[in-house]
């Protein structure tokens, strides 16, 4: 099936393109398109244009941005562009070695083919709540950078994520970068849990821990993907972990209340009661995998 | 109308489409290379799977003004001198295809994971094939084929019409 | 995970083209992307077509308002059922299982009331797809929405006194037939009452409820259709795996004269069952054709193909099975609901009748009763999907037979050896009235247990079981047999089915030597150029490589009855031995006239004539020569030595074989895996083993598929949510394991050739083979069943459930 | 698909009830929603659903099938159904809403208050609802708790 008829612009700079978005009525921002095109061509969607960002250089590539910056944490920052292809991040040795969480959330990122054509900014900005980043964005704690007609703004990925297909993006702006600090010491794991491999995640979990002396965990963070309209972090269980020995035992105790606060959806790949459970499984294994192998 | 020019199967072409144009359906529709086929509207299937500037990617999930100026590689394109490629030749060998309507895509794949992995696991094969649904062969025989190919010489090399494998 | 060869067997030493692994003739065009497709074909002018779906399950259409469609850019025609009434005919039932069956009229395009989501309401014409989908968005169609019937039990139950929903209000019920079998009555077997009045005084009783869900057949390439009505024919492309069928239907139902409709079924790109139609989308195309005098085209989306294209399976099972406390079975009572959707398909009403006669599967069952209904709903018609009928009989009686054997507390392998016929007993004759030819069943499951290591398993089970293993095994079990080869013509027709089972084959003998084959058996990836090449080679002693198959169109091979129910190569096949046959016979009087021979003194071997102690021959390419040029031979005989034969059996076919499935159940999770599938096949003889190896492996993933994963599901509306390839999940490499897959073979007594038949047998024994495995895996949380598909979530609330109660 | 609302107004129950008589005004809270037509208890109006990657516009029309409120302020509940179809044929929407007002707990200030509870029973039909794992169906909930939060927000 083919999409409706729509206006097509490929501007090259930033600039270019929030000034198309001000002056359109109805457009829609392509990155990838892995996810936009399914929905086109299905008709759910019928944009009067469609502004591809694919021709603006700038927007794509991995670069150490150090340890200054608005980004906290000391170990310094990584900045992603937003339209830089998921298999670009995968095949990063500073990713893999620096951001493990986001290396093996992206390495489960719908198929091959689609990691080849698919940006991380444009995941983000779809804010799918099934979608394998935003969970990790959070758990990473991560910064967006939004460029708008009155210049750019950061936004915590914790305020990003607004609802549903929802973020802080508005109409006439765009999502540039994805700014990820570093902590050296913290261990990740990363739990997806699906029917069949290139479905969208039933329920996953990201997890970085820190262990304090090599042996309690000291800090903890989790992202929980598809618990609600929007990617959650699981705070009850981050506070339960803290001073943990990471035993399966005290660790499966802290996880039980992974799915506090969450509002998972009933669907064919599962009911919401069912989710409830499998969080606390998935958080589980992903902290004791974290806490197995810290960097 | 969007003015686009590429390279498909080693032939420049140019064209005007409209923006909505599928590559897919430009492939098919307009250049005539029916070897690529669409097997659903979710990207779900992979029988439609090229190689874009080197990498295996979905063309019904690609517009095709998306593909202007880059190299386009169809499993038309694959064979070189007359010769089959390594892996069209391993499906040949281990019986591989059936109905043969995934086959075009899943090769392209098999062909860019070969080109990434020269030497994968069968695990690894399974996982970089996840993304093109086959219906006849239940996979066994085109693990095996993969397999195989992955000990062929000139498997690992993409072809000279790929544009170079990254 | 385990890669093993595949059996080598006997016949691979044979010194014939039959046995032979030879590779694929198919392959180079398929490998090379030349292929040609329904939608790769467009005749100069081509239109072509987008169709207006109804989005509700059941109502009236009050007004179609088609005037912004018909103004929309580069629209030719938009046309409704109205306007097409008189001309497209209707889809006909083929097999009306009752001579009371209720069936309703089927129009190709809705006239005035909609039976399901997804069935056509009008049909806009334009000079390309994309102005013809852009316009059918503007179609702007009113309808007044009818209680629809989903459910099937309710559906079943509803009258118009209790105010139940009808699919069909003028029907007056949604029961369309009712179809009995009973041993008692038809002299085979005792009756089943007794036996289970017994059990239930002192012996076991198993009653156990089975849902069959609905599936999707999702053939890789999608639907497509071109017609071209200019020149005197009407020519007629489709991707169908019935051109033959199609075309006597077209003519019986348009009034088109047979003669003037050639239908051809190029490459196809797969079907299992479910391009055995003749659908609302061809025959429309016919009909906007015809009434236009253009060529037209229609290629469906994969989202319309899943919400139109016919579905499969989808029954209630309710099954009693009686046996002594020895564990011997005594009797099985089977009542059983099948779901038709809103329309009586092609076939449709017969898939459960095929069921019929093989719940009784390889046992001795000595009292049976089946007793069915099919019902219509506000869903998408049901029809054949590979198996038809037998994988859901095969599925309540293997897992019925694991229920028993838990009961008893023993091994369900011991409890199926103890009722199974035994392979010095063959022919049997079964409580079904079936006459089974040939058979080991004892051997075939010696094989496939030491190669699937069934005792170290059972020991790692017990091991897992008593650590508490959060990871559980589980051993399935499937001894299964299939009647297939869909043939005999006396039996179909006893049956009321339409049409006969015979198959026709034509071998031209050309001057140059080379073998022009045609077949009536319509191929769509069963190989049928590289295994028939080889049967006529192995008949004719010419080379492989002489051969050439032609089939799919109904010009080039115009008699034929297609391709389904694994029959192609049993009656197929088989027809073109008898015409090789017919060949040799012929050419006989030319090689005898041309050596100066007797007849009588003429030997035929290795494609060669020769008279008798002499080492002077003819080949029969030599002697195709000279009967084409015909300038010397005998008196009293045509100058030609071209045959053709029709084949029609007088039994089906019956293959077997003994499937072993081992999973691993995250019992935290729910998730299921497969770690190890061995099965060992017996399909009689194997004209090449390659192609059998891979029937076997994608039938496997299919069976698999419907126990782990497929399953089409309509809301309470009775809109289908799993309407994409996203949300009806099909398996990936990803998901699946390698399989060890061997044959044996205990040839057939139907055929010539030996062969069973194979295309059905993967899917039909795999399905309670993976069930049957997870519930193993699950008896000791108190867990006796899982709905189909064994989705996590289903695993771990039936974990749930079983360790509460 | 059966969603419950429930919170509470500042206002007696006539009051509330005269408020959610206003069509035009609720429509409002709705975002896209416009009414066109009014006539009695009948309207007429479209609703264009737009998030994320969704933009779905269903036109159609409605009626309160039952309005009723007791004389004595005890209660009230209206049935308001309607129904529409997506402008590209993609899809069809239908919904029946029922609205429940008691006498909620006096207010701190001892003025009055209603418990407002929303039962919709919402139905997407058509090909939008067939694909992408219920995605409309999402959108629905969403766009509809939007809606309560907005008319939750305008009566207190």
């Amino acid at each position: 099936m083919i999409p409706t008829a729509f206006d097509y612009a490929r501007p090259t700079s930033v600039d270019e393109a929030l000034r198309l978005l001000a002056q359109a009525d109805d457009a829609k921002v392509l990155a990838g398109g892995q996810s936009l095109l399914p929905v086109l061509r299905m008709r759910l969607n019928a944009p009067d244009l469609v502004v591809d960002l694919g021709r603006i250089d700038s927007l794509r590539g991995i670069r150490d941005i150090g340890g200054g910056g608005a980004v906290a944490g000391g170990g310094g920052a990584i900045e992603i562009g937003a339209m830089t292809p998921y298999h670009e991040i995968l095949a990063s040795d500073e990713i893999r070695q620096e951001l493990t969480l986001l290396h093996h959330a992206v390495a489960e990122v719908g198929d091959p083919q689609i990691r080849h054509r698919g940006t991380l900014g444009g995941s983000l900005a779809h804010a799918d709540p099934a979608g394998d980043c935003g969970a990790v964005a959070l758990a990473l704690e991560a910064e967006m950078v939004i460029a708008g007609p009155s210049g750019e703004r950061v936004v915590p990925a914790a305020d990003f994520f607004q609802d549903l297909f929802t973020t802080a993006v508005g109409d006439d702006e765009l999502l540039v970068a994805i700014r990820f600090p570093v902590h050296p010491g913290w261990g990740a794991g990363y739990q997806k849990f699906v029917r069949t491999a290139q479905q969208w995640p039933v329920v996953a979990v990201g997890a970085c821990v820190h262990l304090a002396d090599g042996k309690t965990i000291s800090e903890a963070r989790i992202g929980l993907t598809n618990m609600g309209p929007t990617p959650l972090r699981a705070r009850a269980v981050e506070e339960a972990l803290a001073g943990v020995t990471p035993t399966p035992e005290a660790v499966g105790a802290a996880c039980a209340a992974a799915a506090d606060g969450t509002s998972p959806p009933s669907d064919l790949n599962g009911d919401a009661d069912y989710r409830r459970h499998l969080a606390t499984v998935l958080a589980r294994r992903a902290v004791l995998a974290a806490a197995g192998h810290p960097q | 109308m969007t003015r686009i020019e590429l390279t498909v199967d080693g032939a420049k072409v140019s064209d005007d489409v409209e923006p909505r144009l599928l590559l897919v359906q430009y492939l098919r529709e307009r250049l005539g290379k029916t070897g690529t086929v669409i097997g659903c509207d979710t990207a779900s299937c992979g029988a439609c799977t090229v190689h874009l500037d080197g990498h295996s990617v979905k063309s019904c999930n690609v517009l095709a003004v998306q593909a202007d100026g880059a190299e386009v590689t169809t499993v038309e394109g694959l064979a070189t001198d007359g010769a089959l490629h390594p892996v069209q030749e391993a499906f040949h060998e281990y019986h591989a295809l059936q109905c043969g309507f995934c086959t075009p895509g899943m090769i392209m794949q098999a062909a860019d994971l070969l080109a990434e992995n020269p030497a994968p696991t069968e695990e690894q094969i399974r996982q970089g094939l996840e993304g093109n649904l086959c219906r006849c062969t239940g996979y066994h025989n085109i693990v095996r084929a993969v397999q195989h190919a992955a000990g062929t010489p000139g498997t690992t090399a993409a072809p000279a019409a790929d544009g170079g494998a990254a | 995970m385990t890669t093993t060869e595949e059996a080598p067997t006997a016949e691979a030493a044979h010194d014939g083209e039959i046995g032979r692994d030879r590779r694929r003739k198919e392959d180079h065009r398929l490998l090379t992307g030349r292929t040609r497709w329904t939608d790769n074909i467009a005749p100069p002018g081509t239109l072509h077509l987008a169709m207006v779906r109804s989005p509700y399950a059941h109502a009236r259409i009050t007004g179609i308002d088609t005037r912004d469609a018909q103004a929309s850019p580069n629209v030719v025609a938009v046309l409704t059922g109205a306007d097409l009434a008189d001309t497209q005919g209707v889809l006909a039932n083929a097999w009306p299982i009752t001579t009371d069956q209720v069936a309703p009229e089927h129009k190709p395009v809705a006239v005035d009331r909609v039976a399901f989501a997804g069935e056509i309401v009008a049909v806009v014409v334009a000079r390309s797809a994309a102005a013809a989908v852009d316009a059918a968005e503007l179609v702007d169609v009113d309808y007044e929405e009818l209680p629809a019937a989903l459910d099937l039990k309710d559906a079943a139950a509803a009258t118009p006194e209790n105010g139940g929903a009808l699919a069909h209000p003028d029907l007056g019920t949604n029961n369309s037939a009712r179809w009995i079998f009973d041993s008692a009555e038809a002299g085979t077997g005792g009756d089943v009452e007794d036996a289970i009045a017994a059990a239930r005084s002192g012996g076991i009783l198993i009653e156990r409820e089975y849902r069959q869900q609905r599936l999707i057949p999702a053939f890789m390439e999608p639907r497509s259709v071109v017609v071209d009505p200019t020149g005197e024919q009407i020519t007629l492309w489709s991707a169908t795996q019935i051109p033959h069928i199609t075309r006597f239907l077209l003519a019986a139902t348009t009034g088109v004269p047979e003669s003037k409709i050639r239908v051809i079924a190029p490459d196809v790109g797969g079907g299992f069952g479910g391009k055995l139609q003749t659908t609302p989308e061809e025959w429309a195309a016919f009909a906007v054709a015809r009434r236009l005098g253009k060529p037209v085209k229609y290629t469906e989306t994969r989202s319309e193909s899943l919400l139109a294209a016919h579905h499969g399976r989808d029954q209630w099972q309710k099954l009693t099975l009686a046996a002594t406390t020895d564990g011997t079975v005594t009797g099985l009572k089977v009542e059983l609901l099948a779901d038709l959707g809103a329309y009586v398909a092609l076939v449709g009403g017969g898939v459960p009748v095929l069921g019929a006669f093989m719940f009784n599967a390889i046992y001795k069952f000595p009292a049976y009763r089946f007793d069915c209904r099919t019902v219509l709903t506000n869903k998408t018609w049901t029809d054949a999907y590979r198996g038809a009928g037998r994988p859901e009989a095969t599925f309540a009686v293997e897992r019925l037979m694991d229920e028993l054997a838990a009961e008893l507390g023993r091994d369900p392998l011991e409890v199926r050896r103890q009722n199974w016929i035994t392979h010095d007993e063959f022919p049997f004759t079964t409580v079904a009235g079936l006459t089974y030819d040939s058979g080991d069943y004892e051997s075939a499951t010696a094989q496939a247990v030491e190669a699937f290591g069934y005792e170290d398993l059972r020991a790692e089970q017990a091991r897992r079981r008593e650590e508490r293993d959060p990871v559980q095994l589980g051993i399935g079990i499937s001894t299964f047999t299939e009647m297939c080869g869909l043939a005999p013509s006396r039996v179909l027709g006893s049956l009321n089915y339409g049409a006969g089972g015979w198959e026709h084959a034509e071998i031209r003998m050309l001057p140059t030597g080379k073998v022009e084959v045609t077949t009536g058996a319509s191929a769509h990836g069963q190989g049928h150029e590289t295994a028939f090449s080889q049967i006529v080679a192995d008949r004719l002693g010419v080379p492989y490589e002489d051969v050439e198959v032609l089939h799919g169109d109904t010009q080039v091979a115009p008699r034929g009855l297609d391709t389904y129910g694994s029959r192609s190569l049993t009656v197929g096949g088989e027809a073109l031995a008898l015409a090789a046959d017919k060949v040799v016979a012929k050419a006989k009087p030319w090689a005898a006239h041309l050596l100066e021979a007797a007849p009588e003194d003429i030997e035929f071997a290795h494609g060669k004539f020769t008279v008798a102690g002499t080492g002077e021959g003819k080949t029969v390419q030599e002697i195709a020569l000279a009967a084409f040029a015909a300038h010397d031979y005998p008196e009293g005989i045509e100058p030609s030595i071209d045959a053709e034969a029709t084949f029609d059996p007088v039994n089906f076919s019956f293959p077997h074989g003994t499937h072993l499935c081992a999973v691993e159940v995250d019992t935290e999770t729910g998730a299921v895996s497969l770690r190890k599938y061995v099965c060992v096949d017996d399909v009689g003889t194997v004209i090449n083993p390659l192609i059998v190896a891979g029937q076997v492996h994608g039938g496997l993933v299919q069976g698999i598929a419907q126990a782990l994963w497929e399953e089409a599901v309509y809301d309470d509306a009775g809109t289908l949510l799993t309407g994409t390839l996203a949300d009806y999940l099909v398996p990936s490499a990803a998901d699946l394991i390698s399989f060890d897959a061997a044959h044996r073979s205990t040839p057939a007594t139907t055929n010539s050739l030996g062969a069973k038949g194979v295309g059905e047998a993967g899917t039909i024994a795999s399905t309670p083979a993976v069930v049957n495995a997870v519930v193993d895996a699950l008896r000791p949380y108190g867990v006796h069943d899982v709905r189909m598909p064994c989705t996590p979530a289903r695993v771990w609330h039936a974990i749930q459930e079983g360790s509460a109660a | 698909m059966e969603l419950t609302h429930r919170f509470t107004v500042p206002a007696d129950v006539a009051t509330t009830f005269a408020a959610f008589d206003d069509v035009e005004s609720v429509a409002e809270c709705f975002p896209g929603a416009e009414v066109t037509s009014v006539d009695g208890d009948a309207f007429t109006g479209g609703v264009k659903i737009k998030l994320g990657p969704i933009s779905l516009t269903f036109r159609g029309e409605g009626e309160f099938r039952e309005k009723s409120l007791a004389k004595d302020g005890s209660s009230g509940r209206m049935v308001l159904s309607a129904r529409g179809k997506d402008r590209r044929g993609n899809g069809t929407a239908g919904a029946e809403a029922v609205v429940a007002l008691r006498p909620g707990a006096a207010r701190a200030d001892g003025g009055p208050a209603t418990d407002v509870e929303v039962t919709t029973d919402l139905q997407i039909g058509g090909k939008v609802a067939s694909i992408g794992r219920g995605l409309v169906q999402e959108v629905s909930t969403t766009m509809l708790g939007r809606f309560t939060d907005c008319l939750e927000k305008k009566l207190t």
